[in-house]
């Protein structure tokens, strides 16, 4: 106890020293944040936070001191996150490296994977991306159909992955491949760890009805990846990638909300829509936003419910589906009520005769419509649920 | 049920209860709900105790948290009257000061365990503002009917016809009566709410046993992608309901501290209102012709949800208060 | 034409000679309307209306004058249905003899069936219910299990059929059975014509969770029906069913209207939420009304699109489920609105505290529950949209 | 277009039209809405040419009525302004007696075609209440300003600096100007529902198609039964709003005597503005991922779903005044 205490003072003593005040205001948005890599160049100031934290292991407080992590218990991690909240301190590197990649391969990868790629994830020398998705699939991501035929001491990769966030600013990505096509389509897909500086891989960012978007298609032509980049067994890589999803799906319930979304929507609809004795004046939309609030604050009260579960050793479970389903849909409702309250000033796509805000609230309606496709689609969710949850019988 | 400890959970170990607080409760009220038993804990068990309790009068305390901790009297919540829908201050019953006490004079109505209960708390617009009175059934000028309705338990309209009662009968301090009364209600709203999740639970479990079990077409029912989704939905609603209760049960245990009762019990009854109607409604449907007679027990679920959805305020009422309550 | 004002003008003078004055009231349910048969008394005007209009064939105008009919021209039916409507008379007599058995047999029946039954119908002496549903059966219609094993020249009916409305009050049933389980379960049905009074009948009436119904169950325990009741060829009844069942349907879309269901709800609206500036008080409520008003309209006028296109020769098709479903459930929301108007003062079942309307919007919200499942569920109803009119594949 | 008489189907004969009413009109404006294709028939050939027909005014209708129907000229109708919203009355733009004629001044937003039309209808106050004003757009003081909308169509705010117009530039008899703006939002409303039936229907087409021959799990994604029976719901949503399109059209050729244009103006537009809402998202939802993309139309549909919506009135608007038109 006397120890996490001394811990603790000796993290603010560094953290308060080390940190430059820029670090300690809330990130405008996510894009300001560090998401390491080669490919995107960060302010000094975030650099300089990158790497006194790096150097300490901070970046990844729980990982192996021998692999470059903080080697820190649970309990001193639990105190490290809550000295950074105390000082608003934002996190010094974030992305799927640190969130995925890094611990898939702490649990399934070789020591040669760990010695090549943990020491980078952790110093942010490396951004990761994820390629699962192809064109083909969809909902039905086993179908996949990238190839990897063997030759020699390489796979040599065929085919396209699409909805890849980020791969044109990314350096590796962790992708599945078909090693096999002879069986059960579940049965002949792979695990790979694919340099996105090889020859034969190309990126083209994807235009959402939004507008620009993250998400860019992979195209993948003759493609040799070397045969040590595979993590588990040959045609065993479902399983790995199934174990990633649903660690997904929970981040996903949490991530569409956006800080004062509340305020903003009242804001709005008592400008647009009149005061009345210091109330909204239209009492139906008023109605359908007191709905929406009700129904927001029970889906922050179970994933808390959740949290305190886990807390006390619970696994996640398929709950996750209720997040990414309700989640995505309360976004869906949040965005399509915002422009319910500008009305005409709601159909704005950029210039003349419109607000930022009122730009900002069509586009992200548009985006939100994506959220319920993207990363499993709600008619996906209620499969699992009903499958997995309730056992429903099959058809 | 007094035998299990349930009618003490919110009473302190000094006058016969537990003293567990209300998380303890919703989980007796979530099984009364889930099997449609028509007990009067909530009126009891929660309410007046809570009620009483709450009034720090000790003299008060030793007359009736103990007869209620041994089931050994009945009490109900005599508030709502005619024509005034819902709401703390829609109350027309008079107390006036008489000799040596209160003389109350009103009718309530839908006044649930109304017509078994050996106690009523009575809302009554004293000089002072509302107040709470507890006053026996069997006083001089209390007159019950019994009200039939679809749930078939034990409402009444109870008529005061210059009910006499002594000075003691009025709960809490004076000029706080109302705001005693508000956290009544928000305390009454929550219990509901609690039996509303297990009656939504009570009504799921049949339907989803129906689904698994009923064959057409050569096939369990439940394999049909489109009831799938909407099982799934439900659940989803009931595990939504489930937060909010159990969160408004922890405001009310004190557990988080600035948290408002009264947001706490709109979220809960406003939640619980529609998905309990919602689940009732496709429940019946799931369930086909079977459903609709009263050979099935899944009837009972949905005129006991329209019940319980109407008492205390329905999800528009709650909403409105919600928007008000947060200044919009 | 001058012929068909002739017509016109003696048809207009014998209704208003004989048509008794009691006649020329809306009537307070369909129950004072007058359904025929020897189980129910009615009242001596009813009697008399019914007679004189029998005996004209006013009561089937198009049907055969041989059998009893009017013999009339379409054209000359529907001046006769303009001078009742004219006169605000009610119909001499209704019922499923007149509106599905009658017309069945007119054209699937031998002559021994015309002649048995057809004057019969017409001059209301008997009453006829529809043997189709069964307990196990459901939505699966066609997986019906009552038997009929021929022997000698009677078929043997052993099992039960279930929400037969007013099977108390009928004198015949016309019943589908089982004749053959071999082959698909379509192809084994046959279609009979059953006398109420054969021993082994028994019925017994069903009670809703809304309280009494015309609702009955029959049981058949070695009832004995003559070969010669077969309509149509054994195990080939399903297709004349299902004709008869779109016939059903079709009906029923405007079934659920009551007289004044708009004006009734406004009223309760404003005496139980109050007005203000005339308007009802409560704008989340008055948006619902609104908008069920505004579907409710939309709904008769695609009916009525319906009717002209029969009018000039369109043969009515699947939209008849769209009538089915739609009109249940706008029903059932104007029920539920009802409720929500009502607040506590929906919940009563009978006696003290509730005027006799209340009960009765609660018992009228109970009753329309079953509405989306009685005659085709609305399951049902979404499956013969998707596959028959939107040409979806199977699964 | 012209050529094929579109234009000039609510215009008389004498005129250069073809007189044959709204109910032909509708057939093209559900067309043009199932094709998106961006033409401005709604604003010319329905509402100038109803706008300025119903004048009663010879001259008038010689100079602009045959300009319409040889498609010469385009029009558009200058009625929202800022913070205005929905409705007649919302005008502050101002007709001043000038020398000779009117002197108008004010800003006009959102209007659809303005930045191509020719002539403009544009509705202000005039000391004798709000009338409508027929305008050139080359006008001295008229400057336009094109408005880039999710939809990428040609709509404008529109400025005007004491812009100078004749006399008989008012359109109708004075006093009555307010009654013929009405009559034309009407109109145009109905116009415009047409054109949503035909965009729900374009939009519901191309996702069948893709239901059917998209596949998934080895077979068509519109063989499951969830899709199938939202797909059927949708379907008869486009039945109920084609029967209110087709009754507003019949009605605007006095078809149904008695009956109110402005009552099924608001039916069919609340009607339209729901399907076409649900119909719109239900497509992106049905179509995936690619449905996202700008490189699929689908999302061209949800577009114009939600500026089609938000013009002339969403159906909350729509539902209030049916309620107002009707009593309550």
């Amino acid at each position: 106890m006397s120890e996490l205490d001394d811990f603790r003072r000796d993290t603010r003593a560094w953290l308060e020293q080390n940190a430059p005040a820029s670090m300690r205001t809330p990130p405008k948005s996510s894009e300001e944040l560090c998401w390491g890599g080669s490919k995107t160049k960060y302010p000094a100031d975030v650099m300089k936070w990158l790497e006194v934290n790096a150097a300490r292991g901070f970046t990844a407080p729980t990982w192996p001191k021998a692999l470059g992590g903080g080697g820190l218990s649970k309990a001193q991690a639990k105190v490290l996150s809550e000295e950074m909240s105390a000082l608003s301190l934002r996190p010094p590197l974030i992305g799927f490296g640190l969130s995925m990649i890094g611990p898939l391969l702490l649990q399934e990868g070789s020591d040669a994977h760990k010695q090549e790629h943990i020491p980078r994830i952790v110093r942010g020398e490396v951004r990761w991306c994820q390629g699962y998705s192809e064109p083909g699939a969809g909902s039905d991501l086993a179908s996949l159909q990238t190839k990897a035929v063997r030759d020699g001491d390489h796979y040599v990769l065929e085919g396209s992955k699409i909805w890849t966030s980020y791969a044109d600013a990314s350096d590796w990505m962790f992708i599945l491949v078909r090693t096999d096509a002879s069986g059960r389509k579940q049965d002949g897909i792979s695990f790979l760890l694919m340099d996105m500086s090889t020859p034969g891989v190309t990126v083209k960012p994807i235009r959402l009805i939004s507008g620009a978007s993250p998400f860019c298609e992979t195209f993948l032509s003759d493609v040799r990846v070397p045969v040590t980049n595979l993590v588990g067994e040959e045609n065993r890589g479902w399983a790995i990638a199934r174990a990633l999803l649903a660690h997904e799906r929970t981040m996903i319930g949490d991530i569409f909300k956006e800080q004062g979304d509340r305020d903003k929507l009242l804001t709005a609809a008592r400008e647009h829509l009149g005061e009345d004795g210091g109330r909204v004046a239209d009492p139906v939309v008023r109605d359908r936003i007191a709905a929406l609030e009700i129904d927001q604050t029970c889906l922050d009260l179970t994933l808390q419910r959740a949290k305190d579960a886990a807390k006390v050793g619970h696994k996640p479970g398929h709950e996750s589906s209720i997040f990414k389903l309700v989640g995505t849909e309360l976004n869906q409702r949040r965005r399509d009520l915002m422009c319910a309250v500008l009305g005409p000033q709601a159909l704005g796509w950029e210039g003349d005769g419109f607000e930022p805000e009122e730009l900002k609230a069509t586009r992200d309606w548009l985006r939100s419509r994506g959220n319920s496709i993207e990363g499993g689609t709600s008619e996906i969710q209620l499969n699992i649920i009903a499958k997995r949850v309730l056992a429903l019988p099959g058809a | 049920m007094a035998a299990l400890g349930w009618l003490g959970l919110m009473i302190p170990e000094a006058h016969g209860g537990a003293g567990l607080g209300a998380r303890y409760l919703m989980v007796v009220l979530e099984e009364l709900g889930k099997a449609l038993a028509p007990e009067p804990v909530l009126s009891s068990a929660l309410v007046a105790a809570l009620a009483i309790g709450a009034g720090d009068d000790d003299t008060q305390a030793r007359e009736h948290l103990p007869a209620i901790a041994t089931g050994e009297r009945v009490y109900a919540l005599a508030h709502a009257e005619s024509g005034g829908r819902y709401g703390v201050g829609a109350v027309d019953t008079s107390a006036d000061k008489a000799a040596g006490g209160w003389s109350l004079r009103g009718e309530k109505v839908h006044v649930e365990e109304g017509s078994i209960a050996d106690w009523l708390l009575v809302s009554a617009r004293a000089p002072d503002g509302i107040s709470l009175f507890v006053v026996p059934a069997s006083a001089k000028g209390v007159r019950v009917r019994p009200q039939a309705r679809i749930d078939g338990r034990s409402a009444a309209i109870i008529e005061l016809d210059g009910v006499i009662v002594e000075r003691d009968a009025r709960l809490g301090e004076p000029h706080k009566g109302q705001r005693l009364l508000e956290r009544v209600l928000d305390a009454a709203t929550i219990g509901l709410s609690a039996e509303m999740l297990g009656t939504m639970l009570g009504a799921f479990e049949m339907t989803l046993d129906y689904l698994k079990t009923r064959e057409q077409f050569g096939v369990p029912i439940g394999s049909f992608q489109a009831l799938q989704h909407r099982a799934a939905r439900i659940f989803v609603e009931t595990e939504l309901a489930r937060s909010a209760v159990m969160h408004a049960h922890g405001v009310l245990d004190g557990l988080d501290e600035g948290a408002s009762a009264a947001v706490a019990a709109s979220v809960a009854k406003a939640k619980c209102s529609d998905a309990l109607m919602l689940i009732a409604h496709e429940s019946v449907q799931m369930h086909g012709g079977i459903g609709m007679t009263t050979e099935h027990d899944v009837g009972m679920y949905l005129k006991r949800a329209r019940v319980a959805e109407m008492t205390l305020g329905d999800a528009t009422y709650h909403r409105d208060r919600y928007a008000r309550l947060g200044g919009f």
